[in-house]
């Protein structure tokens, strides 16, 4: 099947193609779009079991041999979070069927939302660095376009800021594949994995230098402290239902990155110093996210800055992978929880913002109230979502921490679960805060100002699988573990990719019908 | 379905029909709740009389060693009775309390959480699995938030909820690392595996987590059973309809805290630093609070503070390891304040008040009331027959024999002293309660109908029986005091049953009779010479005000949030860029710093390159320089083209003549679109920066030119750079694979063909954006 | 735009020329510095001059981002082609064709994959300059 | 070659720290000729190797990984920074400035 590796890429390549030829006819678009999520949705699913059953899958591009030909590979990690933004992104998809306006479809709302879900399934499954870079950009280009589709001014000017940022990301990537390839010879991760493990002294110490710049990258789009700095000030502008999927998804890219990269990739003696940085950062982000968030008073708003201090629960998974054995393992499995977890719930609590907005005509908190009273199946959905986010059981967001603070406790890192556990009361805080203020309080209007029962469905598509995941958790971990073991030890991700090289042949006879 | 399971499962299911139904069922959802804890109690009633305590094990989370694990020892299954048969009584209660006015929906709402809170207590008394304790604490703790809030258009009740529950949910959070710390060091999550196997209480002993994991399970009791300093969530707590204030915040919740105590006595009371922690905070809770509970003139707020303190009081217990003591003393507290509290329901559902100062000689339009609120009062105060007097002797005998406190008789008799006083405390204040609201003459300031919905209802039997009940408990089990069988029952339902607690209604020493006479007599004198001691205390003001102090910390947590996110997202792009660019400087030279590489292996090799190189890079730095200082954006533009047309000449040196024909046609193409744009643009002004960001700008630069000067003199120098690298191996291929002597062309094609797919990707996307964007903007406004 | 009658008549002979260049570029591409980007790119300068010679009016009709959409469907064809051959993504297969007169052939995927990147670069580029040459109003309000 | 590349990079940062929008495209331009730079350095160079086009053997020419990289890289920094400019452009159009320290702060205003 190997060959099929592709079609998480191809997929939504063809139709984001498809979608922009039929430009103009947002029946048919949201038809086709729609179909060619569900579609590579189930696809996803069958290949995470797939990949669970029978190993690492890889394929090279053009039919070549790694390294040099661009691999994909999908290990368990790559299949769940395949999985994951398939069904964020159809579920999002449906809801944004109810607040796309019809000059954002006219301007190519449905090709670049495919677009977006092209980038992020291509960051997943790439196995090589430079590739991923051109990933990477095609994700940004598809984002940069989500979030000015419609092209009001506040969406412009935020997304001229959100470009040059990335710019800078982009900048110091590349910088980091050239290094990389000079020092390592290789961009092929699992190649990098392989030939890091041989470097020792200084040049070992120049690649962990290096992977440190690489480290910058992703932490810049994974919104990590210090350099969240696009994250607050693009996302409330993101169309509502898309802010969902960016919400759920991108900052995870980068956060997926790191564990790729940072667990399995570099091994060069020396290479934990990048762990124990990315600790540091951990709480820092959480800390800083949260306070930040503390202090808004506008749902979508304080909901971004909650993505900050949720990162930082990931990186510090991440970061406990410098640890002992069995605690590195305890770390990374905490770390994918969390980001399946979050990318669930974070979504979620988006889409019901949207929805609360729709009801009370806003999302400042001033000019909302009593939505407890106006829609009871809402108030419900973010009670679940909300608490699930500040880490109560019995939802996935209790497993989570739960996971996190046992590998935390085990390593001995006292201070960081400390910050983990304040994070999450803090977070408690503003969630309940966002309770009392636009659930709770008076109404602020007598009836709901809009239609939104017909939102709620997607919405409590997240929201279950949220409390699924919480109640019976066991399947999930079971699948964080495997992930995590596949990831810590890289010997099946280096056999599955790079298979046994035949010698070059040096004979002329050309597979292009014979260009002498 | 186990015993065990179903006592759990009964409310939740309940919980959920009312959810569902809620709508249709309206007030008479009670009635579903009262089944469920009937159920409850009936399936509970069973297990007392086990030998060995019933176990119920399911399979839950086995990768982190969580089990659905229930076990019903004596405490345990009279814990469940507790809160299942008072549930009866509350739910019946609610049914005259919460008034159809105030809609279905919402009445409905109201006893699915209280339902299920119930269902969480129970879980609290049957679970042995640590983490699922913790689970059903969450539980109350979030279905206590959202009763306090029931009237959620009300600041108080709105303030009052979030205080209880993050107070709770801290001491929560602490909770859940001690458990994890106890699961660590002993490798069990089950406590009743680890009380019973001596090797694992001997690791957690000493294991170096073992004050850590004290010190925060202590703090989840201490913030639920609202101990000093976290006591003061719970009058705040007061807002909350009556039935609730009897059933979480008298009752049960509030003895979450102290149940905790008795399930880690076994773990942690052998070690010294327990007294020391416990006892103390113990005393202390206990005379605060009723220090509090006598200047109270809210009813609720008075019996709030007197629960505060008699929690105190069996906090004390536990720190001088007489934990035998709690059976006895939960249950004659949970009689007779369960039972004030719903006096003090039924009173303000008459008059619509809860002023003690707007209240008086309710006697006759509230008799029974009278007759029973006079029986609580008693047994609270500790008058024979009653329990109350028989709980109060009992626990002054442990006292004055107490094995704790024999080392230091000073210590010992303040102990006692201060408990006489502090019971003298509380039985002034019931009386206080007891002869505001019922004796003297009916104040005329009666407004029947000012206060809505509630005021002006008589005594209706469903508000009336429920106290009624424990009021006649509260009676027989004094009267029986003499009797074996309570003693019995008491050690057996205590968490040590073997620790031979005697119970007697006639006093067998005569020491606990002298000190409940004093205390009896002190407090009669209290209550004459209030009006004194009163003044005393406004004297004092609200010492210590600890609700005060928690609003300072989050005031100040919020402002200084605020500053922070002001500060450092002040949504300046130069800030920003400026953050990040020194990060990822900053970040990487400590890499190259702690890695220890050094310069000293590298050759500059510029003879390598050749003059012509080296004139074309001063030529490359001339035309950056142009492009920074060009005070006009023609001249910044072509500037920055040269530049690109001098790389370009770069790769020619390097041999690459593919990039060079791409890399000219590009600045060209780049070229002209600056050009169209700056058609459109303002010209250049001065950056009137001020020196000092100049200078900070410099800095900047300067930091990042460094950083990326050294990483490439770094891994271009030979001694680092690696040399079997991929280009080899396309060199050795291309020809004879893929058919081309373009090696570079067919890599691009080839090789990496996906690469270019991508790039184009780009192109493409970049096409749509600006059309999108543009045409959006000029054709529809 | 303001055109020059120097600019129109460089462009006379300039831009037959560039369009020539760019399909002998495209033509020599597998074994030669050339291929379908840069010829695009040539293309597309071709089309700037025109634009800016003889004004926007003509190229504005055409609905250039439909060109560079449907070139990455051409790309992407070549690349889907072998795998529905049952090979792999982007494999390299040729197609061998036989032509009544011309008599039969074979053309390489990557050929495709070529054109596909020649038409994306020129409609992208045209969209820019032509979206951009509308722009053209005063942005004094 | 270093050097060149270090400084460009150093000029480039201290454009897009001015506050004109222009100017910071025109930085972002710099670098990414900057970071081509730096990756044809990062292929190494020695005067005795040719251009990769490839007669018979495999070695004595010019590392042709670097090369590919760089193309991809200069056409999407040329995108990415079309779209920039032409944003910022629309961002001026509608504040009337072209001083990203002039822009409102708050994102949703």
């Amino acid at each position: 099947m190997n060959r099929w590796l592709i079609l998480p890429v191809l997929v939504p390549f063809l139709t984001a193609v498809l979608l922009a030829l039929l430009n103009g006819h947002p029946r048919l678009e949201r038809a086709v779009n729609l179909v060619s999520c569900a579609g590579l949705t189930v696809f996803v699913y069958w290949l995470l079991g797939h990949v669970d059953a029978h190993g690492i899958q890889a394929m090279v591009i053009g039919g070549w041999f790694a390294p040099w030909g661009v691999a994909f590979v999908a290990d368990r990690l790559a299949a769940i979070m395949l999985c994951l933004s398939m069904s964020v992104g159809t579920v999002v998809l449906v809801y944004t069927f109810f607040t796309v306006e019809p000059r954002q479809e006219r301007y190519f709302f449905h090709p670049l939302l495919q677009v977006l879900l092209l980038g992020v399934n291509w960051s997943f499954i790439t196995g090589d660095l430079f590739n991923l870079f051109v990933a990477y950009e095609v994700m940004l280009l598809g984002s940069y376009g989500v979030m000015m589709v419609g092209a009001s001014k506040p969406q412009v000017r935020q997304t001229m800021a959100y470009i040059a940022i990335n710019s800078i990301g982009s900048t110091l990537f590349v910088m980091g594949c050239g290094l990389v390839y000079a020092t390592l010879g290789t961009l092929n991760m699992a190649d990098i994995a392989q030939r890091s493990a041989q470097l020792t002294g200084e040049r070992a110490a120049l690649v962990t230098a290096v992977s440190m710049l690489l480290m910058v990258v992703f932490a810049l789009k994974a919104a990590a402290f210090p350099v969240f700095f696009w994250l607050p000030d693009s996302y409330p502008i993101v169309p509502a239902g898309m802010n969902g999927y960016f919400a759920g998804m991108l900052t995870k890219v980068g956060v997926y990155s790191l564990m790729r990269l940072f667990v399995l990739c570099f091994r060069q003696p020396g290479a934990e110093l990048v762990l124990e940085v990315l600790l540091v950062l951990s709480g820092l982000s959480m800390l800083f996210g949260v306070l930040g968030a503390l202090c808004q008073w506008e749902v979508r708003k304080i909901l971004s800055w909650h993505i900050i201090s949720q990162v930082g629960y990931m990186l510090m998974g991440i970061g406990l992978a410098a640890s002992g054995a069995d605690v590195a393992q305890a770390g990374v499995v905490a770390s994918i929880f969390c980001v399946v977890h979050n990318m669930v719930v974070k979504s979620s609590l988006f889409l019901i913002g949207g929805i609360a907005g729709r009801i009370s005509g806003s999302q400042k908190l001033s000019e909302m109230g009593g939505i407890a009273g106006l829609a009871p199946g809402v108030s419900i959905l973010f009670l679940v979502a909300a608490f699930s986010l500040a880490g109560m059981p019995p939802f996935s967001g209790f497993i989570a921490k739960f996971v996190l603070i046992r590998a935390g406790l085990a390593g001995g890192h006292g201070v960081v679960v400390f910050v983990s556990v304040v994070t999450s009361l803090c977070t408690l805080y503003s969630m309940s805060k966002i309770w009392n203020y636009a659930f709770w309080h008076a109404p602020s209007v007598s009836a709901p100002l809009g239609r939104y029962r017909a939102m709620m469905l997607p919405t409590a598509v997240l929201v279950l699988s949220s409390v699924l995941m919480g109640v019976v958790a066991e399947p999930f971990l079971r699948l964080a573990n495997d992930a995590a073991r596949d990831l810590l030890d890289p010997r099946a991700y280096q056999e599955a990719v790079l298979l046994p090289i035949p010698e070059p042949t040096t004979a002329q006879t050309s597979r292009l019908g014979g260009v002498p | 379905m186990s015993a065990l399971v179903t006592i759990v499962a009964a409310p939740f299911v309940a919980a959920l029909a009312i959810a569902l139904l809620g709508r249709a069922l309206g007030r008479w959802s009670a009635l579903l709740m009262v089944a469920a804890a009937g159920v409850s109690f009936a399936t509970a009633l069973p297990l007392l009389g086990a030998e060995t305590a019933p176990v119920s094990s399911h399979e839950w989370i086995p990768s982190l060693g969580v089990a659905f694990l229930l076990r019903a020892d004596g405490f345990g299954a009279f814990f469940a009775l507790l809160v299942s048969g008072i549930g009866v009584l509350v739910g019946v209660y609610s049914l005259g309390y919460i008034g159809a006015e105030l809609g279905r929906a919402r009445i409905g709402r109201y006893y699915a959480a209280l339902t299920a809170f119930m269902g969480a207590m129970l879980g609290i008394a049957l679970a042995d699995d640590l983490i699922l304790l913790f689970l059903f604490w969450e539980i109350t703790s979030v279905t206590s938030y959202l009763l306090i809030g029931f009237w959620y258009e009300r600041e108080a009740a709105r303030a009052g909820a979030l205080t209880a529950l993050l107070v709770t949910a801290m001491g929560g959070l602490a909770m859940l690392a001690g458990f994890i710390l106890i699961g660590l060091a002993t490798g069990s999550f089950a406590l009743g595996e680890i009380v019973a196997d001596e090797a694992r209480r001997s690791a957690l002993a000493s294991s170096p987590m073992f004050l850590p994991a004290l010190l925060l399970v202590l703090a989840g009791a201490f913030t639920k059973s609202a101990q000093v300093p976290f006591h003061f969530w719970l009058p705040g707590a007061m807002v909350a309809p009556t039935p609730i204030s009897t059933y979480l915040h008298s009752a049960t919740m509030v003895k979450a805290g102290i149940f905790l105590l008795a399930r880690v006595t076994p773990l942690f009371a052998d070690s010294a630093a327990w007294p020391l922690l416990v006892a103390p905070v113990g005393l202390a809770t206990f005379l605060l609070g009723a220090w509090h509970a006598f200047r109270q003139n809210d009813l609720k707020a008075l019996l709030a503070y007197s629960t505060v303190s008699t929690l105190g009081l069996v906090t004390l217990a536990y720190g001088l390891r007489m934990p035998e003591q709690d059976a006895l003393q939960i249950l004659s507290h949970a009689g007779y304040k369960g039972g004030l509290f719903m006096i003090a329901g039924i009173v303000e559902h008459a008059t619509g008040t809860r002023d003690l100062r707007e209240l008086g000689g309710l006697r006759r339009r509230l008799p029974i009331s009278f007759a029973l609120c006079l029986l609580f009062a008693l047994s609270m105060g500790g008058i024979p027959p009653l329990f109350g007097f028989v709980t109060k002797e009992a626990l002054y005998a442990s006292l004055i024999e107490s094995p704790t406190l024999a080392g230091s008789p000073l210590a010992h008799g303040a102990v006692i002293a201060a408990v006489v006083v502090g019971n003298a405390f509380l039985l002034a204040a019931v009386l206080k309660l007891l002869i505001g609201t019922f004796l003297g003459s009916e104040p005329a300031a009666h407004s029947h109908d000012a206060h809505g919905a509630h005021s002006g209802h008589g005594e209706s039997a469903a508000l009336w029986l429920p106290p009624a009940v424990l009021a006649l408990g509260s009676l027989v089990l004094g009267l029986l005091g003499e009797s074996s069988a309570i003693e019995r029952a008491a050690n057996l339902l205590s968490s040590a049953p073997d620790a031979g607690l005697e119970v007697s209604l006639l006093p067998a020493h005569l020491g606990p009779v002298l000190l409940s006479l004093a205390g009896i007599g002190l407090g009669v004198a209290l209550y004459r010479g209030r009006s004194r001691v009163e003044a005393l205390q406004r004297g004092l003001g609200m010492f210590p005000d600890a609700q005060a102090v928690w609003n300072r910390c989050v005031a100040s947590v919020t402002g200084f949030a605020e500053a922070y996110s002001e500060w450092w997202q002040d949504g300046s792009l130069r800030w920003y860029f400026s953050v990040i660019l020194l990060f990822a400087a900053g970040i990487s030279l400590f890499a190259l710093e702690a890695g220890g590489v050094s310069l000293a292996h590298v050759e500059v090799e510029l003879g390598n390159l050749g003059w012509p190189a080296i004139g074309l890079a001063a030529l490359i730095l001339a035309s950056t320089i142009a492009v920074v200082r060009s005070e006009t954006r023609l001249g910044a533009a072509l500037a920055l083209t040269a530049s690109g047309f001098l790389v370009a000449l770069v790769y020619a040196v390097y041999q690459s003549p593919d990039i060079l024909l791409t890399q000219i046609l590009i600045e060209t193409v780049s070229t002209v679109v600056i050009l169209l744009v700056l058609y459109y643009m303002p010209t250049f002004r001065r950056d009137g920066l001020s020196p000092a960001q100049s200078a900070w700008n410099l800095a900047v630069s300067g930091a990042i030119g460094f950083v990326v000067f050294l990483f490439v003199l770094l891994a271009t120098s030979p001694s680092f750079k690696e040399t079997r690298n991929l280009g080899l191996d396309y060199l050795a291929r291309s020809v004879g694979e893929a058919g081309g002597r373009n090696a570079v062309n067919v890599i691009i094609v080839d090789f990496r063909a996906i690469d270019t797919l991508g790039e184009v990707t780009v192109l493409v996307v970049v096409g749509l954006c600006v059309f999108g964007l543009l045409r959006a903007r000029r054709v529809d406004g | 735009m303001h055109e020059s009658p120097i600019l129109r008549t460089i462009s006379r002979f300039a831009i037959p020329l560039a369009v020539f260049l760019s399909f002998r570029i495209f033509m020599q591409g597998h074994d030669l510095p050339g291929g379908g980007f840069i010829a695009g790119v040539i293309a597309a300068a071709a089309g700037a001059m025109y634009l800016l010679a003889f004004g926007i009016g003509r190229l504005a009709r055409f609905p250039w981002w439909r060109l560079s959409v449907l070139g990455l469907l051409c790309a992407l064809a070549s690349g889907f082609v072998p795998l529905l051959q049952g090979s792999t993504f982007m494999d390299h297969v040729v197609l061998d064709y036989e032509l009544p007169l011309l008599g039969h052939g074979h053309l390489p995927s990557a050929t495709f994959f070529d054109l596909g990147v020649y038409m994306i670069v020129l409609g992208t580029l045209m969209t820019l300059f032509v979206e951009l040459g509308l722009e053209d109003r005063p942005w004094s309000s | 070659m270093a050097l060149v590349i270090g400084s460009m990079f150093a000029a480039g940062t201290y454009m897009i720290l001015r506050p004109s929008l222009i100017r910071v495209v025109l930085g972002f331009g710099l670098y990414s000729n900057a970071a081509n730079l730096l990756l044809i350095a990062c292929g190494g160079y020695s005067d005795a190797l040719q251009a990769p086009f490839l007669r018979d053997g495999a070695d004595g020419y010019m590392d042709p990984l670097p090369p590919d990289i760089i193309l991809t890289a200069i056409v999407i920094s040329f995108a990415v920074g079309a779209l920039l400019l032409i944003v910022s452009y629309q961002v001026y159009v509608d504040h009337g400035t072209d001083d990203p320290e002039n822009l409102p702060r708050d994102p949703l205003s």
